[in-house]
Formats: C-alpha cells, sequence, structure tokens
C-alpha cells in the first residue's frame, strides 16, 4: 500500500496543480452523472477481495467472462443485424455477409411485421420493406432463409410482440430444409417489456404477452433445446436515453419478471434459465462501458443463486449480444462514427461479449449501404485479428478504475432493482411509467448537457463544418408494397382456406386457456396462415396494449 | 373566420369552426366574448359531465370508457380535458389523446385539451365558456376532465351538471382527509381500478363520509368501476343519467340548476376581480412602493395589503363613475 | 499490493483453472504472444503481481517514477496536443494546410520537410531533381519560413520539426523567422526532432560520421537549454525503428539507449544534467497491439526516471519526467481497403491517449496510397477529438492503472528493455553497436518475421491477407499545385540575387571557423539564416569540414 | 394571464415507429420554452394526426419519424390536413432524413426539416419565429 493516501494527495498535491493549471472545463462524470475521481489507486479496492468480486473465467460470478477460454477459444460471434425490403432482398444481403466473413446472421424485421400487421394491410402502408425484411408467412420465412444452412448457421431474430410467431416460422423452414431441430440455434428477441419502456412495438396487454413468452420457454426447452428463448434487452432502453446503470437495472428487472412468469406457469430456473440471453448497448463512455459488462455478469449470477436458488453454472452466467450505440451516431461528420463505433465496439470486447454488432456510419442517415456494413464489419475484425486484445481474457481486471466503477455500476444497479421491486415489479413500474420517466429524465439530461455544451459531441457542437453531407445512401426499393400484396393476395388464392381457418380458430379457442400456443402456431404457419392474420385473431380475443403518458 | 362567420360553424357543428371558436373563448378574446354571447342562448341541450379525482386515479382511461359507453347508447360526445400548466415556464404537455386514440377517429367524439394556464383555481377559467361551446355546436354530452389536485376539484363542480368523483382501492387516507367541500360537490362517486384489493373498504369510507355530509335531496350513489375494461361502465353512465332527470325533474332541480348558474357568475368574478385588482395595483405603482417598505421593515405586510386595497378602490371608484356598464366590470 | 493470503488463495484457484481449461482443449492453437513475441497468459490475477510495489512501481501521477503518468491532473488540466504532422509542396501550399488544421481544432503544428531538405541539398542542386515537395515542404532558406508560418503566430503556437541532419539549420532559420515576426527567441514553444542516431539505426537520413553528428545535437541542446527555455531540443524517436520493423520491445529499448546516449554526450561537454534534461524529449509510434502498446509508454516513463535518478543522479524531478509524442503507425495502413485504416488509427489513438501522451499525430486512412486529402486530414483529427471529448478515457488518470494484465505487461516491457541495454552495453554503447550493425540486424530480424507470419496467415491483416475483397481503388488522390517547383526556384534564385551579398559570405566564413574551432555553431547559424544563406550551402560546408557517412554503413 | 396565449404545437408520431424519445425530449423542450404541447403518442395514422390538428386547433404540426417511411407517410398527413380544410398550420419533422429528400419534404409545405443533432433551441426559435399568429 502506498504510504501517501490518495486522499492526501488530493487535498495537498492535487489541489495544488489545479490552482496552477485548473481542471478543464469539462463534465467528469460517469453517464449517470455520478463524479469521476481524479485518481483511483489500490485503496478504492481497500475492502475488494479477488474472489468475491472476480474468480476466475467460467466460475461464479462470472465477472471475468463466460467461458474458461474466451476469445482463446473462439472470437465473439460478429452478427451484423440486417434486413429490409422483401424477402428476396435481404437474402442476398445475409449471402453477402456471410461472404465477407460475418459468422451470424441478425434479422431486422419491417415494423408491419413487428407488430402483426401483414404487409397488405392498411397499417402497414408506407411502411413495408422499410426498417427491415417484410415476412407474412411461410413462403417469406423460406426465400429468406434459401441457400442458408440453418443447421449451421446461427440466426437472432430482433422480434418481439410477434416472436412466437416468427419463430414457428423459423422452425416451420428449418424442417422444410428438412434440419435436425435439435441443432437449431440462434435467439428470439422476445423482450416484450422493454417494448412498453422504450421500443414501442407492442402489440398486446402485457398479461397475455407474458404468457407467450413463456410458451416460449416452455416449448423450446423440449423441442428446441439449443435456441436461445428471449433476449432480454436493455439496448433499447439505453438509445432512449437511460444511462449505463438504468439499462442494467432495468433489464433484470424485467429479467425477474420474466422468470417469475415462467416459474408462475410451472418451470423450473435451472430448466430454462440457461437459454436466456441479454442484449446491452455499448455507448461512448469507454471504461465504463466495460465496468457495465462486467458488473452486469457479476449481477446475474447473484440474481440467480441468491433469489433463484440455482444450481446450474449455465444458468448463472449471463450471456450477452452487443450492439454498438445507435444513438450516438451522428449525421453531421457521418465518418466521425467509423471511429465511434470502433472505440464501443473495443469496450464490448474487453467487456467480454459473446456475439457483436457494429453500426454502419451512415445510419443517421437512412438504412446502411453495403459498403459501410463492411466497413463495419471490418472493424469487428481488425479487433479479433490484429490488436490482440482478445489474447488475453478480461484484461483490465484489476485496473483500480474499472473495478471500482465496475463496483459502483454494481451498487447503482441494485438501487434501482431494489426500488422497483418495492413499487411492485418490472410490471407495475411500467404500468405507472416509472422506468419511461427516469429513461426521459436521462434523455433530456443529456440533451441539455449538449446544447449547453457541457457535453461535447464532436462535429455536432464543437468542430462544426459547414459542408454538406450526402453520401450514397441506401433506398429501399419503391415497388415493394406492390410486389408484396400480390404475394399475399396469391398465397390466399392457393392454399388450403380451410386448413387455414381451423387453425386460426384452434388458436382463438387456446386465447382463453393456458395451453401452450407454440405448437398450434407452427401448425397454422405450416398451414400458410399469414402473421397478420394469427394476430388479427389474437388482437380480437386479448385488445391492444396502449401507452402511458409519461412526459 | 369572425365572430359570426364561427357562430353559424359553431351551430351547424362545423368542427373546424369548433376548434377555432374554443382557440377564441379560451383566449378570452374579444371575439370569444362576442361568441360566448351570441352561443349561450343556444345551450342547455347537452348533458354535461365533470370528472374529477386525484392524480392517477384513472380519470382519462374513465372518460374513454364512459364516452365508449355514450357512443354505445348512440349520443355524441365532446370532452374538455384539462392538464396542468408549469407553474414556472407556463408551457404544459397535454397527453389524453393518446388514452383515447380509438375515439379520436369517431366522428361523434371531439376532444379538446386544455392547459389550465395557471389559473388560481388551477381549472382553467374559461373552461366552462368551452363547455357552452361545445354544448352550442350540439353534442349530446360534453364531458370536463380536470387535473386532479388542489382546489380545482371545487371548481369542477360549476363547470358541469353532473360531477363525478373518482377514487381508487386503497386510498383510505386520501378519502379521510377529503375536504367536506369536495363530497359536497360530487353527484357520483366512482371506486375506480376496483378489481384491486381494498374496494369495498374504499366504498364503505366513503359511505361513512356521506353520512356526515350536508346533503340535500340529491344522495350520490357510489359505484365500482374497472375503467381499463370498462366493467361497471355503463352502471355509471345510468347513474350519471339519474342525476341529469332529476335535475331535469325534481322540485329540487330548478334550484340546484340556479345554484350551479350562481356559482359559475361567482367563480367567473372572483377571478376577474383578482386580477384586474392586481393589474391596478401593478399600474399605480403602489404596490412596488409598499414592497420597498415591507421588505424594509418599515411596514408591516397586513397594513400594506389594506393600503393597497384603499388605493385600488379609490381607481377603481373613478372608473366606475365614468363607465358604469356591467361590461367594463368584466374586462 | 495484496496480501500474501489473497495471493496464495489465487495461485491455488489459478493452478485449478488453468488445469480445467487445458482438459478442456478449446483454445486455438498458435502462440498467444504479443506482436514482441512476448507470450501473454491466457488470464492475470494478483500472483502475477507479486513482488509489485505500488509506492516503487506505479506510485502517483506526477510523481516519481511516472508510471501513472508525469501529470498530476492527467489530462483533467490540459489534454494532449492533437498535432498533425503536414507539409508538401511549397511552403505556400504548407502554410495553407496549416490554417485549415488551425482552423479546425489543431492545437500545434508539426512541419514535414521533403528529401532534399532533410539531406541538406538545395532544391536546384542535381540531388534534389525530382523530389522537389513529394513528402514534405521544400526548404531552402529563411525566404522559405518566413512564407511558411505567414499568418501564424510562432509566439502562441508550438512548432515540432521533424528535421535531423540539418536539424541546426533548420532551427536557426525557424528563429530567425520568429524574430522577423517580432517574437523573441525567449518564448518560443515547440520541438526538432534533431534525433541522429535513429538515423544510422532505421531511417538513413543521415549526412555526416556519428560523431561530428552528435556533436551538433550537443550544440543545439546547449544552445536551447541557455536561451531557449520552452524549447524541446531534441525529440528521441522510436518511431522510425518501429516503422523499420522493430517490435515495442525494441523500440523501447533502443530509444531509450538513445536517449541516455545524448545525455552522455551532453555530461562529456560539461553541461548539467538537470539544466539540459528536461528538455529532451521523446517521440513514439503506437501500433495495434493494443495493450502492449500502453503498456510500452508506461514503461518507457519508468525506465526513464529510474536512469535519470538513479544512474545520472539527476536532482530535478523534472529531468525525471518523460514527455513524449506519439504518433500512430504508418506501415500498419494497408493501401487494400484503406477506408479500414480509420479504424486501426482510432484504437491506436487510444492506446497512446491511454498510455498518456503529451501529443499525439493520427494518420489519415489515405496515407498507404498518396499524401493525405484534406478531408482525411480532417477525419484523422476529428480521431483525437472523439477520444477526447466523448470516450471518457480521459476523465481520470491512468485509468488502466492497476490491471493485472497491464501492470504485468509494464514489468515485462521494462525487463526486457533493461536486457537490451546490457546488451548494449556489452557492445561497447550505442556507437559502437551502430557501427556494428547490432541495432540493425535485430531489427530486421523482427521485421522478416513479421513479414513471415503475415505471409503464413499466422498474423491476419484484415483485408490484405484474409476478408481481401476485389474492387477498384477510388479515392481522390492530393493534387499538388503544379507551378509550386517552379515558384519555389524561382525564389530560390531571387534570394541569391537579392541578398546581402557581403553579409552571406561572412556568415559563412564565421561558421566555418566556430566549426572548426569547437564552437558553439548555433549563434552562427541563426545569423547565416538572416543574411538569406541556403540549407544547402550551409549542409555542403559542413560536407567539407566533417566528410560524409557512407550509406555502406546498414547491412 | 388569461390573455396570453401560448403557442399550441401538435407532436405526432406518425406511421408504426416506436422510437420516440427524439419526439418527447422536443416535446418537453418546448413545454419548457412555454408552449402547449399536445401530444399524441406513437403509431398515428395521417388520418389521426389530421384530426388532432383540427381539434386541438393548433398552430404548429411537428412530426417525428425514424423509419425511413417519411416520403409515404407525409404527403398523406398533408392530404388529411387539405381535407379538413386545415391550411393555416406551420409544418416541422424531424427524424432520419436523408438530405437530398428535404427538398421534396419541403415542396409538401414542411417549412422545418429537422435531422439528428439538432438543438432544440433551434426548434424553439423555429417555432418561435415562424407560428403562425392566431386572433
Amino acid at each position: 500500500m502506498p504510504s501517501k493516501s490518495n486522499h492526501e494527495w488530493l487535498n495537498a498535491t492535487y489541489r495544488k496543480a489545479v490552482e496552477r493549471v485548473p481542471e478543464r472545463d469539462a463534465l467528469f462524470e460517469s453517464s449517470s452523472g455520478e463524479a469521476v475521481e481524479p485518481l483511483y489507486g489500490p485503496e478504492h479496492l481497500a475492502d475488494w477481495n479477488y474472489h468475491e468480486k472476480l474468480g476466475y473465467p467460467g466460475e461464479y460470478p462470472f465477472t471475468r467472462g463466460v467461458q474458461p477460454t474466451m476469445y482463446r477459444g473462439r472470437l465473439w460471434t460478429m452478427r451484423q443485424y440486417a434486413g429490409f425490403g422483401d424477402a428476396e432482398e435481404s437474402n442476398r444481403r445475409y449471402q453477402f455477409l456471410l461472404q465477407q466473413g460475418q459468422t451470424g446472421l441478425s434479422v431486422a424485421f419491417d415494423l408491419p411485421t413487428q407488430i402483426g400487421y401483414d404487409s397488405d394491410h392498411m397499417m402497414a402502408s408506407g411502411e413495408v420493406g422499410k426498417v427491415g425484411v417484410a415476412i407474412s408467412s411461410l413462403e417469406d420465412m423460406e426465400t429468406l432463409t434459401s441457400g442458408i444452412p440453418l443447421e449451421r448457421i446461427t440466426t437472432s431474430m430482433t422480434i418481439n410482440a410477434t416472436a412466437p410467431i416468427l419463430l414457428a416460422l423459423y422452425v416451420a423452414a428449418a424442417k422444410k430444409q428438412g434440419a435436425d431441430l435439435r441443432k437449431i440455434g440462434g435467439t428470439t428477441q422476445n423482450d416484450i417489456l422493454k417494448e412498453y419502456i422504450a421500443r414501442g412495438t407492442y402489440i398486446f396487454p402485457p398479461r397475455p404477452s407474458l404468457r407467450l413468452i413463456t410458451d416460449v420457454f416452455a416449448w423450446c426447452k423440449d423441442e428446441l433445446p439449443e435456441w436461445n428463448t428471449i433476449s432480454i434487452s436493455g439496448y433499447h432502453m439505453r438509445e432512449a436515453g437511460c444511462t449505463a446503470a438504468q439499462e442494467l437495472a432495468f433489464t433484470f428487472a424485467n429479467a425477474i419478471e420474466y422468470v417469475d412468469a415462467a416459474i408462475g406457469g410451472g418451470l423450473e430456473f435451472d430448466d430454462f434459465a440457461p437459454r436466456l440471453a441479454f442484449f446491452w448497448a455499448c455507448h461512448s463512455n469507454f471504461l465504463e462501458e466495460v465496468a457495465k459488462f462486467r458488473a452486469s455478469r457479476r449481477i446475474w449470477a447473484r440474481i440467480a443463486q441468491e433469489r433463484y436458488g440455482s444450481k446450474s453454472a449455465r444458468s448463472q452466467m449471463l450471456r450477452f449480444h452487443t450492439q454498438t450505440g445507435g444513438a450516438t451516431l451522428t449525421a453531421q461528420q457521418p465518418l466521425n462514427n467509423v471511429v465511434r463505433t470502433a472505440l464501443q465496439a473495443l469496450s464490448a470486447v474487453l467487456g467480454g461479449t459473446q456475439s457483436l454488432h457494429t453500426n454502419s456510419y451512415d445510419e443517421a442517415l437512412a438504412l446502411p449501404t453495403e459498403s459501410a456494413v463492411e466497413l463495419a464489419l471490418r472493424t469487428q475484425q481488425i479487433i479479433g485479428y490484429e490488436t490482440g486484445v482478445g489474447d488475453v481474457i478480461d484484461p483490465l481486471a484489476g485496473s483500480y478504475y474499472v473495478e471500482a466503477l465496475t463496483d459502483r455500476i454494481e451498487r447503482e444497479s441494485w438501487a434501482y432493482i431494489e426500488r422497483i421491486e418495492d413499487i411492485g415489479g418490472a410490471l407495475v413500474g411500467i404500468e405507472q411509467g416509472y422506468q419511461q420517466r427516469e429513461i426521459q429524465e436521462s434523455a433530456y439530461r443529456l440533451q441539455r448537457l449538449a446544447e449547453q455544451k457541457q457535453r461535447v459531441v464532436v462535429g455536432v457542437n464543437e468542430f462544426v463544418t459547414e459542408t454538406v453531407v450526402n453520401p450514397e445512401i441506401m433506398r429501399v426499393d419503391p415497388g415493394v408494397d406492390r410486389r408484396r400484396a400480390a404475394q399475399l393476395e396469391a398465397l390466399r388464392k392457393r392454399r388450403d382456406g380451410d386448413a387455414v381457418e381451423r387453425s386460426l380458430q384452434k388458436i382463438r379457442a387456446s386465447a382463453s386457456t393456458d395451453e401452450n400456443m407454440m405448437p398450434l402456431l407452427v401448425e397454422a404457419v405450416e398451414a400458410y396462415a399469414t402473421v397478420g392474420e394469427i394476430c388479427g385473431v389474437l388482437r380480437e380475443e386479448w385488445g391492444e396494449y396502449r401507452e402511458v403518458l409519461t412526459i | 373566420m369572425q365572430a359570426a362567420e364561427l357562430v353559424e360553424g359553431v351551430l351547424a357543428g362545423n368542427r373546424r369552426a369548433l376548434a377555432r371558436a374554443i382557440s377564441h373563448v379560451e383566449a378570452d378574446s374579444p371575439t370569444g366574448r362576442e361568441l360566448q354571447r351570441a352561443l349561450y342562448p343556444r345551450t342547455g341541450r347537452a348533458q354535461t359531465i365533470g370528472i374529477t379525482g386525484s392524480a392517477g386515479a384513472g380519470k382519462s382511461t374513465l372518460v374513454g370508457a364512459v364516452t365508449r359507453d355514450e357512443r354505445r347508447r348512440g349520443r355524441t360526445v365532446g370532452i374538455v380535458a384539462v392538464d396542468p400548466s408549469s407553474p414556472f415556464s407556463h408551457g404544459a404537455i397535454l397527453g389524453d389523446r393518446i388514452r383515447m386514440q380509438d375515439l379520436t377517429s369517431d366522428p361523434g367524439v371531439f376532444l379538446r385539451s386544455m392547459a389550465s394556464r395557471g389559473n388560481l383555481g388551477g381549472l382553467s377559467e374559461t373552461a366552462t365558456g368551452v363547455v357552452d361551446v361545445m354544448d352550442a355546436a350540439g353534442y349530446d354530452v360534453v364531458i370536463i376532465e380536470t387535473v386532479g389536485a388542489g382546489q380545482d376539484e371545487v371548481e369542477v363542480a360549476t363547470a358541469a351538471q353532473t360531477t363525478v368523483l373518482v377514487t381508487n382501492p386503497g386510498a383510505g387516507d386520501e378519502i379521510q382527509s377529503m375536504k367536506a367541500g369536495l363530497m359536497e360537490v360530487a353527484q357520483v362517486m366512482v371506486v375506480n381500478k376496483a378489481d384491486l384489493a381494498g374496494a369495498d373498504t374504499a366504498v364503505t369510507q366513503l359511505r361513512a363520509l356521506l353520512a356526515i355530509a350536508d346533503l340535500r335531496a340529491w344522495r350520490p350513489p357510489i359505484l365500482k368501476a374497472v375503467a381499463k375494461t370498462g366493467e361497471g361502465v355503463p352502471e355509471l353512465v345510468d347513474a350519471i343519467d339519474e342525476h341529469h332527470a332529476y335535475l331535469r325533474s325534481h322540485e329540487h332541480g330548478d334550484r340546484e340548476r340556479r345554484e350551479l348558474a350562481r356559482k359559475q357568475i361567482v367563480a367567473l368574478a372572483r377571478a376577474a376581480l383578482h386580477r384586474q385588482a392586481l393589474e391596478t395595483a401593478e399600474h399605480s405603482g403602489a404596490l412596488a412602493a409598499l414592497v420597498d417598505e415591507v421588505a424594509g421593515r418599515r411596514r408591516d405586510p397586513r397594513s400594506a395589503a389594506e393600503i393597497l386595497l384603499g388605493a385600488v378602490k379609490r381607481e377603481w371608484g373613478e372608473a366606475a363613475l365614468a363607465e358604469p356598464t356591467p361590461e367594463n366590470a368584466a374586462r | 499490493m495484496f496480501d500474501e493470503r489473497t495471493r496464495e488463495a489465487a495461485r491455488a484457484a489459478r493452478a485449478r483453472y488453468d488445469a480445467e481449461v487445458a482438459a478442456e482443449g478449446r483454445e486455438q492453437e498458435r502462440p498467444f504472444v504479443t506482436t514482441s513475441g512476448q507470450p501473454v497468459r491466457r488470464v492475470y490475477d494478483p500472483t502475477d503481481l507479486a513482488g509489485l510495489d505500488y509506492e516503487r512501481d506505479i506510485g502517483l501521477p506526477g510523481h516519481y517514477p511516472f508510471t501513472r503518468g508525469i501529470h498530476r491532473t492527467g489530462y483533467r488540466a490540459r489534454t494532449w496536443t492533437i498535432r498533425m504532422f503536414a507539409g508538401f509542396g511549397s511552403a505556400e501550399e504548407t502554410n495553407g494546410r496549416y490554417r485549415y488544421l488551425i482552423d479546425h481544432g489543431d492545437d500545434g503544428l508539426s512541419v514535414a520537410f521533403d528529401m532534399p531538405t532533410l539531406m541538406g541539398y538545395d532544391h536546384d542542386e542535381p540531388e534534389a531533381a525530382g523530389e522537389f515537395g513529394r513528402c514534405g515542404v521544400a526548404v531552402d532558406s529563411l525566404a522559405d519560413m518566413e512564407i511558411l508560418f505567414d499568418r501564424i503566430p510562432l509566439g502562441a503556437i508550438s512548432t515540432s520539426m521533424t528535421i535531423n541532419s540539418p536539424a541546426a539549420v533548420i532551427w536557426a532559420m525557424f528563429i530567425a523567422a520568429a524574430e522577423k515576426q517580432g517574437v523573441e527567441r525567449g518564448v518560443l514553444r515547440g520541438t526538432l526532432q534533431n534525433d541522429i542516431l535513429k538515423e544510422y539505426i532505421a531511417q538513413n537520413e543521415y549526412i555526416y560520421p556519428p560523431a561530428e553528428s552528435m556533436r551538433l545535437v550537443v550544440d543545439t541542446i546547449e544552445f536551447a537549454s541557455r536561451e531557449m527555455p520552452l524549447w524541446n531540443s531534441i525529440s528521441i524517436s522510436g518511431y522510425h525503428i518501429r516503422e523499420a520493423g522493430s517490435t515495442a520491445a525494441q523500440e523501447l529499448a533502443f530509444t531509450l539507449a538513445d536517449g541516455l546516449e545524448y545525455v552522455r554526450w551532453c555530461l562529456e561537454r560539461g553541461l548539467d544534467i538537470d539544466e539540459f534534461a528536461p528538455r529532451l524529449s521523446f517521440f513514439f509510434n503506437c501500433h495495434n497491439d493494443f495493450f502492449e502498446e500502453v503498456a510500452k509508454f508506461r514503461a518507457a516513463r519508468r525506465i526513464w526516471a529510474r536512469e535519470m535518478r538513479e544512474r545520472f543522479g539527476a536532482k530535478s524531478p523534472r529531468s525525471w519526467l518523460m514527455r513524449f509524442h506519439t504518433q500512430t503507425a504508418g506501415v500498419s495502413l494497408t493501401s487494400q481497403q484503406p477506408e479500414v485504416n480509420l479504424i486501426r488509427t482510432t484504437l491506436q489513438a487510444l492506446a497512446g491517449v491511454l498510455g498518456g501522451t503529451q501529443s499525439l499525430h493520427t494518420n489519415s486512412w489515405d496515407e498507404a496510397l498518396a499524401l493525405p486529402s484534406e478531408k482525411a486530414v480532417r477525419l484523422a483529427l476529428r480521431t483525437q477529438q472523439v477520444i477526447e471529448h466523448e470516450s471518457g478515457v480521459v476523465n481520470t488518470v491512468d485509468p488502466l492503472g492497476g490491471s493485472y494484465f497491464v501492470e504485468s505487461l509494464t514489468n515485462e516491457m521494462e525487463r526486457r528493455c533493461l536486457e537490451y541495454f546490457e546488451e548494449i552495453e556489452r557492445r561497447g554503447g550505442v556507437l559502437p553497436a551502430i557501427e556494428a550493425g547490432f541495432f540493425q540486424s535485430e531489427i530486421a530480424d523482427a521485421s522478416e518475421r513479421y513479414q513471415r507470419e503475415i505471409e503464413r496467415r499466422e498474423r491476419v491483416i484484415v483485408g490484405v491477407n484474409d476478408f481481401a475483397i476485389d474492387e477498384p481503388l477510388e479515392i481522390p488522390i492530393l493534387q499538388m499545385d503544379p507551378q509550386g517547383e517552379a515558384r519555389h526556384l524561382e525564389r530560390l534564385r531571387r534570394v541569391r540575387a537579392t541578398r546581402d551579398p557581403d553579409r552571406a559570405r561572412r556568415a559563412l566564413r564565421d561558421l566555418e571557423g566556430a566549426t572548426r574551432d569547437g564552437e558553439n555553431v548555433m549563434p552562427y547559424l541563426i545569423e547565416a539564416a538572416h543574411a538569406y544563406c541556403t540549407v544547402g550551402e550551409i549542409c555542403n560546408l559542413w560536407r567539407r569540414v566533417f566528410g560524409e557517412q557512407p550509406i555502406s554503413l546498414s547491412i | 394571464m388569461a390573455n396570453q396565449r401560448p403557442i399550441r404545437v401538435l407532436i405526432a408520431k406518425p406511421g408504426l415507429d416506436g422510437h420516440d424519445r427524439g419526439a418527447k425530449v422536443v416535446a418537453r423542450a418546448l413545454r419548457d420554452a412555454g408552449m402547449e404541447v399536445i401530444y399524441t403518442g406513437i403509431r398515428q395514422t395521417p388520418g389521426m394526426i389530421a384530426e388532432a390538428a383540427l381539434q386541438e386547433d393548433v398552430q404548429v404540426v411537428g412530426l417525428s419519424i425514424l423509419s425511413g417511411a417519411h416520403l409515404e407517410l407525409f404527403p398523406r398527413v398533408i392530404e388529411e390536413l387539405k381535407s379538413r380544410g386545415v391550411d393555416d398550420v406551420l409544418l416541422f419533422c424531424g427524424g432520419i432524413i436523408p438530405h437530398e429528400d428535404i427538398g421534396t419534404i419541403e415542396t409538401l409545405g414542411f417549412k422545418g426539416v429537422f435531422g439528428p443533432g439538432t438543438t432544440t433551441t433551434d426548434i424553439i426559435e423555429f417555432v418561435r419565429a415562424h407560428a403562425p399568429v392566431r386572433a
């Protein structure tokens, strides 16, 4: 231990130095607005116990990583979120990405698909294929996955309200490929609670939505054992403006809600918990993000062990996907985004992510072009192959600052988790608008800081250049609406209408029971019932959720 | 659009004219006054309902549910939803349309959001006028929903014929501490979110309070409802209808309608007096001088207030002599 | 650091964990090594820091041994100087670029000179043919300097000049230009690279034999310590050693060895160490291997502090602390898929900042193809600004301090550096080692190993030996002003025709006398600069006096 | 105070996109600048937006969209407004809108197109400068 304590040093030496050359007029704080001290040293880790806090990779509490070998065994999965237009166009983009060295698929669906409208529905007008691919029926799913061996490539699907239906479609397509369902790997986001909080693609009220989610848990346990049934996501809450600690806390509060629902439905924690996955954002505050990832693993291990009495290490280890911060990208001087994304990607890797999506620099302007997507992928490859950071597991462990920050984020997160418990859990919080309000407060604060230039955003409120950026942008084929409508019309004529009707009636009947709906959904999509038709039936039975005003 | 054109439009049920007319009334502009004068004789047809209660009681959801029920009964509905203005910026966020999304594309419904605009009573001074314009535009039912805090709950009673007080299960403490006045202005009471535990307790507590209140012929019914699912809402609308019928037919009805008119006049006059008195005081310069004296501890605030009032009275005395019309007093 | 019990527990747990991983056999079968070939373990924990003493080895920022940085306030008072190296074509064009950079937030100038200037030839000499303005700006006389810094307040901005053999000459011209602006030399801030030893080792832009070159360097150091207290008289550079293919450990060791050599020469001249040592500065490369680079910077400070205090007995803390400039690695840039270089530069810049650099140049993504375009340079500048303003790494000092891996790697870098010091000593010191080609062959070996790894694809270079694509390049290439060279030569002709011939002749004669008599040449050079003597005239004078170093020296 | 008329603004998100951070930050900033903001929430059809603009008699309509469907949805909002005779409101929009679409959107009648990174101060000033005065 040093003879001079940090405290003494601050009071004597540091203060003197600051009198001579004052600190920059800058914010020395974390995303939660907590002060960052000038220096971290051994005294910050005074009561700190290595084994309690860190341990070894692959061992409780998994702070240092979930696999014993981490990236020395295999690099993270480079998984670029993509999808636009119709199934055929998106299939072409996937083939391109796989050729470029991407190692997993990540499907973006368009808003009508996410909200349960077929492409020819009135509400879908203008939105078909815009933010993702339009999928209404098994026919589309077959086209989407054509030429992609589903037994070997894992697929992540960003889909929530309609997740069970899209999963049913994926399974049906895999069966048609002749794949062994026991080998099918991938993830459905399937996280409805954060939709109510931040992302907005909900359909039904919370209770029936939770039932669908636990149906997926239970069904996959037996039928699709390699599938990650849910990706409990902090990403969108972070994008909506919350802090790093809130991102963890709100996500874990949601996780607790799902787990409780599943246990309430008769499942055993250790039976389904190994298939729970998480999804974090990675924003710009470099070391805070690393600390966040590390803290997240420790918190989940504790929740699993202490709250749910888990016996299995596989249930205690938090596996997560990361996406760099979309909200940090700027439309001004868009190439600066390459720099931001590279730094964020490095954070995620130092934090031990299992898979990673790097944003393209042009995404603040439009859908990413192919060359921008390629550059985003190269970012990961450079980190993976050229920087050597994957050669050592958890290389920042022991850093006074990083460990202190990891502890602090954990502490802040627990405080929020407890506050939500006091309210009555995540769902009650959502209904009261608690999480929404907290997020908006943080978002507003960030906006104010930027406007007062206390927070510099390069190229936006400082180092501004007047030149107009007009890069080549990606446009979805405007004919896609018409093409889709024709496809659906033809499909509806071709398929066995009675079989569709029968399968929909079964779904309607099961809506008010607690029967597992998954087999019925698989049956319906195999009869070529569409996403919109199935959701239409459920809308009639369950009604629709309406947002809570929280501003 | 000029006043005459607006009057014609409102009476013909033109929505755009109605919206613009409301803006004038809300702004208390000369056109607004003209409109109120022209339209008032054409009002009185609508059933007007005030919905009040504390924040989070579920008033907006209940308004939606009541509206849906009224629509099922074939009545058209105008809604005035009042939310608070920020005391600092005077701005407001008005979000009631969110909870009534399905109603906003129904041609039989007209929803207007209003900010309280920092009036002393909380409820916009002009809300009564807005209700009247909707009445004149031919809506069968006009519902006014208010911000749920403070004195405005009392004031809502002046804007509508039937006032519905909304509470929740578990609001025991709140019910206990309710001002007697509030109890007395409500003609219907409803325990919303009655699917939660404690609904019956709340009903019992309300009943106990009513027992000691100073009531006249009408005894407010106490109902239970779940606005979110619509449970109990038809019964609530029935109760409102009953009160409406009571006002029309019962011997006390006429007295109560006169009472309402009196309250409306007094409330408006009080607000106007208050505002004008302060304006006059500031204008005369008397206030600024008194502030100096009180701040300097040379005079006590109470005497200062009396002096101020004297100054106002003197100014008004002269003005009243010069132009003794009723309109002057109301300006 | 940690008590024995913690370490003991960690040792046991670690052994168990290592055994488990080995049994599982899921790790890739490849050597896990840094670019310096140093093996890295799969995981680092307190056991790796046994024997590390916080106070002795890490300490506080702004305190001996400066491992955590030289400023007590780190980047909380002032962030690093953003210093973009630039220069091309004629003085007019380069002056335009400087003013552009300053407009976009550059904090300090950094001048690149063209080959004739670097080699001490005027541009109308036959040796200069075809080389005008290619890799830097052409400067022959004070007349060029005046244009180069036109409308740039030299008293307010710091200027770094990458010049070695003719460093004293160019510096004299700079001082003269400032004096013509009305700025006194005593307030000038900046850096002269002036590091001749690494020219013999790696970059080969030397003119005179080592001993004579060293004398000129000592002259400048002496002059700076007496007359220009804010000036960094030398920037002892590992950058070019690294670019020539050395490992990080070699870069560190050879550079510090050079630094110590300069100190010895100055002491021999009779200078007081605490008078000149505070003005010595360093210049490092920052390459891809992220943590090794951070460790290199931290180790460099610690080694230098220890050498200065323990070996040379410097008393002033300002003599102990190592200040350095960093440039991201030019050799790491690829001409294939060049946009990808932006990512490399970003990561390297971050490592430089986490290592606590005092100033930073970030390369432009198009530099593997041509001189950087204006937009590419701006983006390189933005890279630093994003790190500074958005990443939060500047909020606390030495944020990686304490990391088992980083501290361990720092120790390892120090150990390897000290091993090289011993090796160099065994060979009789830096100059004999240069003459024997020791450094050169060490670098050549390392470089060859690196190349072999790439060719065998043991080392992946994204877009080069993996993830390659076949698409034509569309890069906006910087076009130099075609009239630049003619304009420059016309100016040179005019200078010779219009200067005071007697003053010029006299200045050169006096300079020659001072050179032969072993007097400090700086005052004579400044007079020669004012007299509009040219770089070529002065350097050729010295060529006569000192002789030329044959180029056969390196292997 | 009743004589002071705050500017009334409608902030709406057309289409199915649920990312409402920007819309809410703007709504809040306009509120803090003393305006009355009618906030409709997400998933508004062009008809709902136009109807709200009519009933609320706003002076200003601000639309936020990030899904890229602006060229489809904005013209329909304009159509719906016109069909209701709402022809005297100030229109602005924000979101992810490519530079090359700005011209088209302006031709539709949008007076302000605000991309990412716009300050709320800019939007407030814009609204104050251009909001039509209502007698």
